[in-house]
């Protein structure tokens, strides 16, 4: 992809409006002496609304906080936007926000064409679009998007993890893969590759795509078997990744099944799979299971339960949806309450890009949010799991994703 | 009298056609609407189905029908056999004269088919073939057919001879007598062939943008020199 | 254009049937333009923006109402020249850096190639079959952005960003305001250009190719090639709209083209009034705005909000804003 | 190609209900899928209460008949007379309606939906499977009852009749409006039975039929639309080209198989217009 010369146009845009810094008035936009003013755009109509628990979870959250005081004084008060997946609306409701509403700053923005199609406009205007609800790599470009930021681990890191672990244990294995045909399953097959070194081509017997559009992946499955693949990775969203699991015990295809961790909930993927069909599943994760029994009596997924029932009683507590939304919005929390002293849009990029050790409720144990002025992905660790027919078993270190690079 | 109109006026959209019609058919009569193209007739016959907006009264065997829908007149025994003839060409010839006979008891159908069969042998030869496929003459006598299959007190005609050879147009016209003679329908029939009209009805109105010019029996008007040189133009 | 030409279109659905007395739709096409010129001093500019889109949306719409409206040919696929055009803007702008307004005219003349190409086979499909064909279309479009082997231009799922212009000659005008008024200019030039086609001899054969295809080849009329130039002139017209909008959203994405803005398209179409071209600004009014005001309404179920709306405005208006138009000036009129 | 006689079941399923509706009003209803979606749903929620599974299959093919058939006389009924293309934007209307609904009422996660047929690998080393083959048998059961119901009775003949030319209907007496409303209730059931089968596969979410329903149309175009067979067999036809495609077109097959069908079936139609199994109608005058 040739996108050179606009990165590097950009970059010297955002150079000149470092220097706009200094004007700024000492009560920022979107600000006032009781209030924050917060946009989210999220798909809540149309094919990825799906998705649109994790908005309403931000919002029954960030209602949390409200009702325990606020942040620095101040009641968030919260805007959320549809844009039904569809860039075009996504850049029409960013200028709403940024314009017409006059937000603080955008949050959670969610999936990689919607966020693109923005990044551009937010660092322009320099407000900030705050952890992003994707994993694809290029939202963390600290140089030339000083505005953007991440939050989940990035796919192409994920690849890398399990990448790392076939070399270690099925290092003659042969490969086939089922991805989704877009940016989230090529970064993760780009990831695979790079972690898999000189012996990708030999290893991967077999790349099967699907479109979001597909019914069924049931042809796809069928394929992967008679490719003769002995490990099957399984990058698919969690309808598909549901149907790929079922489908494979269906036909009496019993491969080394590496999940990817969009899909690996207990309650909304493996569950309707059928949790006999997932045993011996392989996966990582970075967040707790709600479904899976050993965090029963885990502090904090006992306060998401509680959050849950009294603030989301609606929401599906099976779903990592809810785990996803309570997990990034109390990021969003700590980040403001950092910058109390420093409330405006600058502050609060200084401050998300300097968290330290910073351990949400929901985050595995061991698993930190970390970020400086030169790493602006918070969430770089996950750790192994394996599926016992009950619940994920974890195994093995917790695994940062950016030292699985080499 | 079978049918009795008064007053019958008719319009599509803002235009009107008709302005306010009287005439009568008799039980067992056949009566003809003659007239130039665009002088109301067709519109007549669809006003008194219920096809199109109208006003007036229609009273037909001593009942108002002026307010009734189509599908009910045709329940009445008001058999209507269209312009262009209305078969259902993706349907077989069979089907469309059951079709036909779809208002009444079911058990009759098939002695009613068969003696449709009996009056058009033609369709009999083709009865699994579809409509559509016909000739048009065939066509025209598959939409008698039909309307037969209702066993209708009163058949309504529209220009059954357009389009056909002269040939086939007779044998139609024969079929028609037969029917009228043996059967005892009463017939409206429009046509464009006044001649051809003349020797069939026992009674004829002739109608004039949208207005009966003229009415007598067929006798009458067919020796009346001066209403065939300037009406009938033959 | 001149006031009189307006007046015409506005009071008759199909452009030159009918005389018509000169002054009510006259003035009301004068008012609508001067609102449309005035706005942009008066509106914040994320509105502006908005606008800009419904106008876009509204060549779009003119496009298909070409086709539709004035040939009878129905399409579900616009969004594929949609979107033909917003990428070949974006690569020439990206990769070749080639200035803004001269991408319109490459758009437009790609779209009517794929376009013109795209009808020839489709002239044997009738109706329902070219229904499924142009679904095909507006289905197969952003699968086909998002190929792999495309994606040096394309940029794939990712998408290209583009810059967007400054006002030249220093006009006072910012990039918003400036766009605005470049998308209308764009777009009361294509609307004097087809309505200049529609009363064209051309355009009498399309609307006779329309109305009845048989009589039409019997007059002469060479229909299949036509049906085909219907094709390519719609699809420049809707491309053109599509590159326009790659320069005001700045972005393209295989995303943005999906079929739910061919459907956008056809609703926008059918909401304005089939056959009659300013309906497309209410179209494109439509399509902006009316996802907006459902969601006002209920966030959960926006969709249901939309669906609504539209049946009760297919029930006020079942032939579109144009029909009711119509009806209402026939019925002043006989007054 | 087995693996494409697989998905083949689900698109001629979809297909057939297709048909259905375009005998019955002579349209593309594209709020079709979401209406056998939401049918699904009620089939879904009549489980949960514990209803047994045949009780609620029964149950919900008749609230769907009801509910299709009270669709087209509340909201269809005023527009009648209105040009095809309003009706088009009302279907539009009807499925960001059903969509939304089911969302707010069901949200948008998936949910397994049992099969009354088991999961037993039948026989092709599992490929497939005894729910596709039940769902095969489902199929071609609806099919034979459609036949028999439209060929031999006299509803079903006046369905056609209605369909066909409803000036003329009405001027046999037959009640076009009634027929039309039978035609969506009978297509909404069955777009209910084919839910019902397709649900067990692809799991139940409110998206589910978006893509199936393009296949099907497909389906039921390349087979005729005039033809349930022939939507039955499209139905197979475009899974198994679909599937071919993907594995043996080199580079761009993968993740261009869908166009690629849809490509192939749009120059079928090019040269048969009818579709393959379509009657051609001759029209004399």
């Amino acid at each position: 992809m040739n996108t050179s010369i606009s990165m590097r146009a950009i970059g010297t845009a955002v150079g000149f409006s470092v220097i706009a810094f200094a004007a700024a008035s000492a009560q920022e936009m979107g600000v006032t002496d009781s209030t924050i003013k917060i946009g989210i755009i999220q798909p809540l109509s149309g094919p990825a609304s799906a998705y649109s628990q994790i908005a309403y979870t931000d919002q029954a959250y960030i209602k949390m906080i409200n009702d325990n005081g606020g942040v620095c004084g101040r009641q968030i008060e919260l805007i959320l936007y549809d844009d039904g997946y569809s860039p075009p609306k996504t850049v029409e409701q960013a200028r709403k926000l940024v314009e017409s509403d006059e937000v603080f700053l955008i949050f959670n923005g969610l999936g990689t064409p919607t966020n693109s199609a923005i990044q551009k406009y937010m660092n322009a205007k320099k407000v900030p679009q705050l952890f992003v609800a994707t994993g694809a790599s290029k939202f963390g470009d600290h140089a030339n998007f000083p505005w953007t930021m991440g939050w989940q681990p990035n796919y192409i890191a994920e690849g890398k993890i399990y990448a790392r672990y076939i070399l270690d244990q099925h290092a003659d294995g042969k490969i086939g893969i089922l991805y989704q045909n877009d940016d989230y399953g090529k970064d993760y097959i780009n990831g695979l590759r790079a972690g898999l070194g000189d012996k990708a081509d030999d290893m991967i017997v077999m790349e099967q795509p699907y479109e979001v559009a597909d019914p069924t992946v049931d042809s796809q499955i069928i394929n992967l078997k008679s490719s003769g693949a002995d490990i099957f990775i399984n990058i698919a969203t969690p309808k598909f990744a549901a149907q790929a699991i079922k489908k494979a015990a269906e036909i009496g295809w019993k491969p080394l099944h590496i999940v990817n961790s969009v899909s690996n909930s207990v309650g909304s993927v493996l569950k309707p799979a059928g949790l006999e069909n997932a045993v011996d599943l392989i996966s990582a994760n970075y967040g707790k299971d709600p479904q899976d029994p050993q965090w029963k009596d885990d502090e904090g997924l006992k306060k998401w339960a509680a959050f849950m029932d009294k603030y989301y009683p609606d929401g599906d507590k099976t779903s990592s949806f809810t785990v996803f939304g309570y997990g990034v919005t109390q990021t969003l929390e700590h980040v403001l309450k950092n910058s109390c002293d420093n409330l405006t849009r600058e502050g609060v990029m200084k401050s998300a890009a300097s968290i330290k050790d910073f351990e949400t409720d929901t985050a595995l144990p061991g698993i930190k949010i970390n970020t400086s002025e030169t790493d602006f992905y918070p969430i770089e660790q996950m750790q192994l799991m394996k599926f016992n027919g009950e619940r994920w078993e974890l195994f093995g270190d917790v695994i940062d994703g950016s030292q699985a690079t080499n | 009298m079978l049918l009795s109109v008064r007053d019958l006026r008719a319009s599509y959209g803002a235009f009107n056609v008709l302005h306010g019609l009287d005439f009568d058919i008799e039980q067992g009569s056949v009566t003809t609407l003659l007239g130039a193209n665009g002088a109301g007739k067709t519109t007549t016959l669809r006003a008194l189905c219920g096809m199109i907006k109208r006003s007036g009264t229609i009273e037909f065997d001593g009942k108002p029908i002026n307010r009734v829908k189509t599908e009910d007149i045709v329940r009445l025994g008001i058999a209507h056999v269209p312009e262009g003839r209305g078969t259902f060409t993706t349907l077989s010839v069979e089907e469309n004269l059951h079709l036909g006979a779809m208002t009444r008891p079911r058990g009759e159908v098939a002695d009613d088919v068969d003696r449709v069969y009996a009056l058009f042998p033609r369709l009999r030869e083709r009865s699994g073939q579809q409509a559509g496929t016909l000739s048009g003459g065939e066509q025209q006598m598959l939409a008698i057919g039909r309307a037969l299959m209702l066993k209708p007190r009163l058949m309504l005609l529209d220009e059954p001879s357009f389009g056909l050879a002269p040939l086939i147009v007779e044998e139609l016209f024969g079929i028609l007598d037969d029917i009228k003679t043996n059967m005892k329908v009463s017939m409206l029939l429009v046509e464009q062939n006044a001649a051809l009209a003349l020797d069939l009805a026992d009674r004829a109105y002739l109608l004039e943008t949208g207005t009966i010019a003229f009415s007598g029996s067929s006798a009458e008007i067919r020796d009346d020199e001066a209403i065939r040189n300037s009406y009938l133009g033959y | 254009m001149t006031a009189s030409q307006d007046n015409v279109s506005i009071v008759t659905g199909k452009a030159g049937t009918r005389p018509v007395a000169a002054t009510p739709g006259a003035i009301a096409s004068l008012a609508v333009l001067a609102l449309l010129v005035a706005c942009p001093f008066f509106l914040k500019n994320f509105h502006i923006f908005q606008l800009n889109l419904m106008l876009v949306y509204a060549i779009a719409i003119m496009g298909l109402n070409l086709l539709t409206g004035f040939n009878g040919q129905f399409s579900l696929g616009h969004g594929a020249f949609y979107a033909i055009g917003a990428y070949t803007t974006a690569i020439l702008m990206d990769q070749y850096d080639i200035a803004y307004f001269w991408t319109l005219p490459v758009a437009g003349i790609v779209c009517f190639v794929a376009g013109f190409l795209f009808g020839l086979p489709a002239l044997r499909l009738e109706n329902i079959y070219l229904a499924l064909a142009t679904f095909a279309l507006a289905v197969a479009t952003p699968q086909m952005l998002k190929l792999s082997v495309l994606e040096h231009w394309t940029g794939g799922v990712q998408g290209i960003v583009i810059f967007k212009p400054d006002a030249p000659f220093g006009l006072p005008l910012n990039q918003d305001q400036w766009l605005y008024f470049f998308t209308l200019a764009v777009g009361l030039l294509l609307y004097w250009a087809a309505r200049n086609l529609i009363r064209s001899r051309a355009g009498r054969a399309l609307m006779a190719i329309r109305d009845n295809p048989l009589a039409a080849r019997s007059m002469g009329i060479n229909v299949s090639l036509y049906k085909a130039l219907a094709f390519g002139v719609s699809a420049f017209f809707t491309g053109i709209a599509g590159a326009l909008a790659a320069i005001v959203i700045q972005f393209v994405a295989p995303d943005s083209f999906t079929l739910v803005l061919s459907v956008a398209l056809l609703v926008g179409l059918v909401v304005g009034g089939v056959g009659w071209l300013p309906g497309a600004v209410v179209g494109g009014a439509f399509i902006v705005f009316v996802p907006n005001i459902a969601e006002e309404i209920s966030k959960g179920l926006s969709g249901a909000m939309y669906g609504v709306i539209l049946i009760l405005l297919i029930y006020l208006m079942p032939t579109g804003a144009g029909g009711l138009i119509r009806t209402v000036t026939d019925r002043l009129r006989r007054r | 190609m087995l693996a494409g006689i697989a998905t083949g079941g689900i698109y001629a399923c979809m297909a057939l209900a297709v048909v259905m509706i375009y005998q019955a009003i002579h349209h593309l209803n594209f709020a079709q899928g979401e209406m056998a979606m939401f049918s699904t749903f009620i089939a879904w929620q009549l489980l949960q209460w514990g209803f047994p599974y045949w009780l609620a299959f029964v149950l919900t093919i008749g609230i769907s008949f009801v509910g299709g058939f009270i669709i087209e006389r509340t909201v269809f009924k005023p527009i009648e007379n209105a040009p095809v293309l309003s009706h088009i934007v009302v279907f539009i209307a009807l499925f960001a309606i059903f969509n939304s609904l089911a969302g707010f009422i069901w949200d948008f996660t998936i949910k397994p939906f049992p099969s009354p047929f088991g999961n037993a690998s039948l026989f092709g080393d599992g490929l497939i499977g005894a729910h596709q083959a039940g769902m095969i048998v489902m199929t071609f059961v609806v099919l034979v009852l459609l036949f028999a119901f439209f060929r031999y009775t006299r509803v079903g003949l006046a369905m056609r009749a209605a369909a066909a030319n409803p000036e003329s209907a009405r001027l046999v007496g037959i009640r076009v409006g009634m027929m039309t409303g039978l035609g969506w209730g009978m297509a909404s059931a069955i777009g209910a039975v084919a839910g019902i089968l397709i649900a067990p596969v692809v799991f139940l979410e409110p998206n589910m039929m978006l893509s199936i329903l393009l296949y099907g149309f497909a389906g039921a175009v390349l087979g005729g639309l005039t033809s349930p067979g022939g939507a039955v067999f499209g139905g197979f036809a475009v899974g198994v080209v679909e599937n071919l495609a993907g594995t043996y077109i080199p580079v761009v097959g993968a993740e261009l198989k869908l166009p690629i069908a849809l490509f192939l079936i749009i120059a079928v139609l090019v040269f048969k217009p009818n579709g393959l199994f379509g009657r051609t109608i001759v029209q004399r005058v």
